[in-house]
């Protein structure tokens, strides 16, 4: 077992499936001789040669379009844009080829392609380079949305993205790249797709969140611990297509609910998992749903970024309504 | 001031608009056996287009995209291509379709509003028709990568309009193919119209084919009326391309003689007189001319082609009407490999209504 | 006062604001001598010449990144994207740019732009000519999203969307252009942007909608009222920024509420409502909140769309279900 | 095969790397009072980004993308820029941008993460520089279709990096201002690498210039590290410009000396033998020794220089680091020309929150 962190731990689920599948090759910028600008693909050209391991002209669109090309071949790749500020030139591939193939040609041709992304704000980084577009992917049919929280979790949900005959957009927070190190096996164990992952048991309120933001709402529930408040904590880990079961399970046990995330409020993921609950589990709310996210605003640039990203004190501050609800 | 680099850009005929020849004929053209086939399927074509236009209007398919009078574009670069090569059409090239082996049956399922339409039984892994201008280019450049990468000799071929010339899609694509020297043949469709703008306003450049200078491509110009030319132009780029020879950029100059779609009206925005006049340049008179030149052809086999084309769209059309609609299952059953849970409660609600409003009020 | 169908209505709105203000300028495929694909522009290119109504090779991106320009030395540009599944090229120039110059500048400058874009299923069009891709722009900080639902308010909104100094992305229904007609002035007076309009008074149900679903959704109210059902019928108009006052002052009264949209359900904007309600209504609500949506599939070709389109009966059903949570 | 297009691509340079002219002067260059200008905005910018690396290492500001060795480019086309004229640069402009009237403290409070310092005080019309590659392109030609439009008799004038060429948005651009013959100005800062991506992985194309060819754009090739040079064909192409005679692109060649930004480390992917190497081509030692050759320049003029350089440098830095930071209600001033009501509470909550917690504490 190797301590990895989250980029580590992404370099080597490439690194594994390469070794293991020869469809699967990876193309973007700078990820070959240079492993990528984050270092996710260090080494994997050096191994798996130029020809698996492309650098590719500056051109997203052309990046996922050529792709997809490649996909409907039987090749798997595993297509890097650089930071998710930049996958806009390459949504009209994404939404209009993508998702649909499969379903235009009624099966007969696939889209086995892994879009890999940087997202999130928190590491004092130039314009358009902290964006959160989770939303944008979620509202698409046919495609996975996957956000890993750790680096366990984003070894294990990248080889089963890499190994999902479907799309799979893959948003990486670059604020956990280096946060942290975890036992990782590198043993080419998938984890499962579409389900949520519990973090941490409790029967008061139940927290959902996905990402770097888990960091914060991990960091609230120890908070409210210390006053005696139990939190559960849910890792949504695919957003689409949301695994609702857990989260009803939770909310059902604890009344109450707080979606965090570091999009936009508006129009955010977490919406449409309060919005379930408005149909799905009204009977068992006990107070009112809550949404701790950024503001409705452009994420600012780096002095102001940390205004921005939900704090530990929003999230608390939102628990402690959902407690008054009762 | 020093010259650092020079270009030029050729143009290709062998058929002049009364099919005389202009030149030596290549090889193949030589002989008629290998051009009345092509003839054929212009003549195929030609008449499926008529019918499926007919069709429109009765409300049997939907919006339609003919190929009158570029038939000899998509017709000469499939017939220059191999089985195992891949077409990554545009929605305008069901005369490639048909040469590919794509059914006209299926054809008229897709534009019937059905993906059936697109599951081809024949070439199973050319691409779908793309409707979003340009995309397809990409695609094509992804396909010839793979080719190239498992060392396969196959060839991408793709087709694109004037308009489509316009879209970042075409250069990215381009430039990422010539990079990698990727077995690739990108066709533009020059039909001088992208819907109501003319060539002329879609870009200032005397030519499509030097857009090919950006990616440091070949970019060559053909008389896309003459089918000869076509097809010579195709082969040798996909011989270049099977060879390792990278891509190359084909301008075939023709003429939309009709509308853009049927839920167009040319007359709108452009002169039916002007449009008049380019029938005499159409390609299927002019293959005639030749054949007939050359004794190859006559009134009777005329006839009898004619005859043939019908019955086999009549046939076609017939085996089309007979297809019973899709349920609204099919929304669900291609979406993933397998339908997720969580959208198991979705797919049963769609099929409980369908089954009782059958989805059709609507206010 | 003339009877005008919906897309007349954006005709005349059009014409009156190029009338009354130079720095107006329309441009997009087709738009000058052909007036079109759907005739919205038809006759503005003769009255206003081709520099103020710009026919422009066929490329989305530039569209938009050249309107940007435009609107930055304020022109006040009306871009049209032939059909709104062809918007994605243009989604990071809209995404990265046009919500954000008068941001980035500290106001120094703005973008008063419009895109117009046909949008919706339900007229056999062909592939990619049935998209309802608001979801996508309601998400975006610094632009209005708006989506008319009949003749006068279409010519209302627009003349509103034109004016306004900041980014609109302005989206019409296909289904409604030609369905009905209504007298419009054509007076060049606006409605205002940021309300919901409230087309319909009742009291056990409130049925909250936008764009072409609200031909169902009134066809349903209407059924209801035969059954005794009172159903109140909210047209959304501007989806951004949202007009939850009244969507809630309404709910409080009715303590039911059905969601309908023509988009696909997951991250539809529908979640957005349901999750204010859930956070800022859940005391007055005595049923479960529901939605009808698409379902979360590719939009079929036409021989299914209307398997796709919720129904009339789709959104009795939810109502009653509502009233059975009583 | 008729021949229907040919192009050349033309290369220029006045002063070779030693600084000795090649070739007559064009007329502005024989006077040292026009080129010690340019001399002096070349060392103010390298002092400038000396001073701006060394401040995101002591975390004073954020990223930063120096424009090391190509100082020539920038400062040889604003310089023939008018104040009315419109600049829309890419994040490696400061060079244009200092030219233009934009400050060094402005260009600090941008690179130090704060919104302010693209509210530029001088060039009031000037566009913010632009992260996402290539969009600007776009941006620039809309801004000389409203000049266009208007009747303003203005140019338009945009940077981009090699690697920004293989982006549609460069074409799509640059075509759309060829139809509209829009007064525009691209200029490519071909300095060999996009981050780690040499020139040559980049596109197969011998020159870069010739990409214009696609659009139908006169495309020129200079040599980027003679100011004259660069100056020398600016002009001409906004003269032409602004005479209605269209677009052009100049493609000036020169070398990215330093990392890419501050957050690169170039040695991973590039040999520092090359870099130094390239050092003998840089643009300030070249238009000095011609200033010192024809005795407009010497070893004491450059030492006050030096130091004038370093000083305004110190008090532009001084003055950046003396502003109070941003408050959080500056998420919320400038979003929309006025705050929609839906955004009252956030907008509340949001300034409840930074008053209380100071937004600090994060997990
Ligand atoms: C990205 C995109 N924008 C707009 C359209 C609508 N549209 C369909 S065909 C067409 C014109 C295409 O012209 P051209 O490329 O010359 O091809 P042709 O139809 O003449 O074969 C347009 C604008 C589209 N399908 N895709
Ligand atoms: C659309 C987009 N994709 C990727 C990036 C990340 N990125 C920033 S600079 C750069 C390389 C640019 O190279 P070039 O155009 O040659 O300009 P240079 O930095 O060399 O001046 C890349 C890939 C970006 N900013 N925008
Ligand atoms: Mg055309
Ligand atoms: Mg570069």
């Amino acid at each position: 077992m190797a301590e990895l962190n989250l980029v580590e731990a992404i370099n080597r689920a490439q690194a594994w499936e390469m070794d293991h599948d020869p469809s699967v090759v990876v193309l973007g910028e700078d990820v070959g001789v240079n492993g990528g600008v984050f270092r996710a693909t260090v080494g994997l050209q050096e191994r798996f040669g130029p020809e698996r391991v492309i650098d590719t002209p500056l051109a997203e669109t052309a990046i996922i379009g050529t792709a997809i090309g490649m996909a409907a071949m039987g090749l798997k790749p595993v297509a890097e844009i650089q930071f998710s500020g930049f996958i806009y030139p390459a949504m009209d591939h994404i939404w209009n080829h993508a998702g649909r193939l499969r379903n235009r040609t009624r099966g007969r041709l696939s889209c086995p392609l892994v879009v890999r992304s940087p997202c999130g704000a928190g590491i004092h980084a130039p314009e358009h380079h902290s964006e959160s577009p989770e939303a944008l992917f979620a509202h698409l049919p046919g495609v996975r949305v996957v956000i890993p929280s750790s680096p366990s979790r984003a070894y294990g949900l990248l080889l089963a993205a890499i190994r999902n005959p479907d799309p799979v957009i893959f948003l990486e927070p670059t604020r956990l790249y280096r946060l942290f190190k975890q036992e990782v096996a590198d043993d080419g164990e998938a984890l499962p797709l579409d389900v949520c992952f519990t973090l941490r048991a409790g029967s008061d309120v139940t927290l959902v969140s996905w990402g770097a933001m888990l960091n914060e709402t991990q960091a609230a529930a120890e908070a409210l611990a210390q006053e005696g408040i139990m939190a559960e904590v849910i890792d949504v880990a695919t957003l689409k297509p949301l695994d609702m079961t857990t989260i009803l399970e939770s909310v059902t046990r604890t009344g109450r609910c707080v979606i965090v995330h570091e999009a936009m409020r508006t129009g955010g993921f977490g919406a449409e998992i309060a919005a379930n609950l408005a149909e799905h589990g009204l009977y068992s709310l006990l107070a009112p749903v809550q949404r701790v996210t950024a503001w409705d605003v452009v994420v600012p640039l780096s002095r102001l970024e940390y205004q921005y990203l939900p704090s530990v004190e929003r999230i608390v501050a939102a628990v402690m309504k959902t407690l008054e609800g009762a | 001031m020093t010259t650092v680099a020079r270009f030029e850009v050729e143009f290709t005929r062998f058929l002049n608009a009364e099919g005389e020849a202009t030149q030596e004929l290549p090889p193949f053209a030589l002989d008629p056996a290998n051009l009345i086939p092509l003839y054929r399927a212009m003549q195929l074509t030609r008449a499926f287009d008529t019918k499926a236009i007919a069709l429109q209007r009765t409300g049997k398919i939907g919006t339609f995209a003919s190929a009158l009078g570029q038939e000899a574009i998509g017709i000469g670069v499939a017939s220059a291509m191999r089985k195992e090569d891949v077409l990554v059409p545009s929605y305008r090239d069901h005369a490639a379709q048909f040469v590919r082996g794509v059914t006209m049956t299926e054809s008229l399922l897709y534009w019937g509003g059905d993906e059936r339409g697109s599951n081809f039984a024949v070439p199973r892994e050319d691409f779908p028709s793309c409707v979003p201008i340009g995309n397809q280019v990409c695609h094509a450049a992804g396909v010839a990568y793979a080719f190239k990468l498992r060392k396969e000799a196959r060839v991408a071929a793709c087709f694109l309009g004037d308009g489509a010339t316009s879209k970042g899609d075409f250069y990215e694509a381009l430039n990422f193919a010539a990079v990698w020297r990727a077995p690739l043949l990108v066709v533009i469709n020059n039909n001088q119209w992208a819907i109501s703008v003319p060539r002329e306003h879609q870009t200032i450049t005397p030519t499509l084919a030097q857009k090919a200078i950006a990616a440091g491509v070949e970019g060559v110009q053909v008389d896309g009326n003459d089918v000869i030319a076509v097809h010579d132009a195709a082969r040798r780029a996909i011989d270049k391309a099977r060879a390792g020879g990278g891509p190359t950029l084909i301008e075939a100059i023709s003429y939309r003689l009709g509308d853009h779609t049927t839920a167009d009206d040319a007359t709108r925005y452009r002169d039916p007189d002007v449009v008049q006049q380019q029938w005499a340049n159409e390609p299927i008179r002019r293959l005639r001319n030749h054949l007939a030149r050359i004794g190859a052809w006559d009134q009777e086999k005329e006839e009898r082609l004619q005859k043939e084309c019908a019955d086999q769209v009549a046939a076609a059309v017939d085996a089309y009407l007979a297809i019973p609609p899709p349920t609204a299952a099919a929304m669900f059953d291609h979406l993933y490999a397998e339908l997720p849970t969580a959208m198991k409660e979705q797919f049963d609600a769609a099929q409980w209504f369908a089954s009782h409003d059958g989805g059709s009020s609507h206010g």
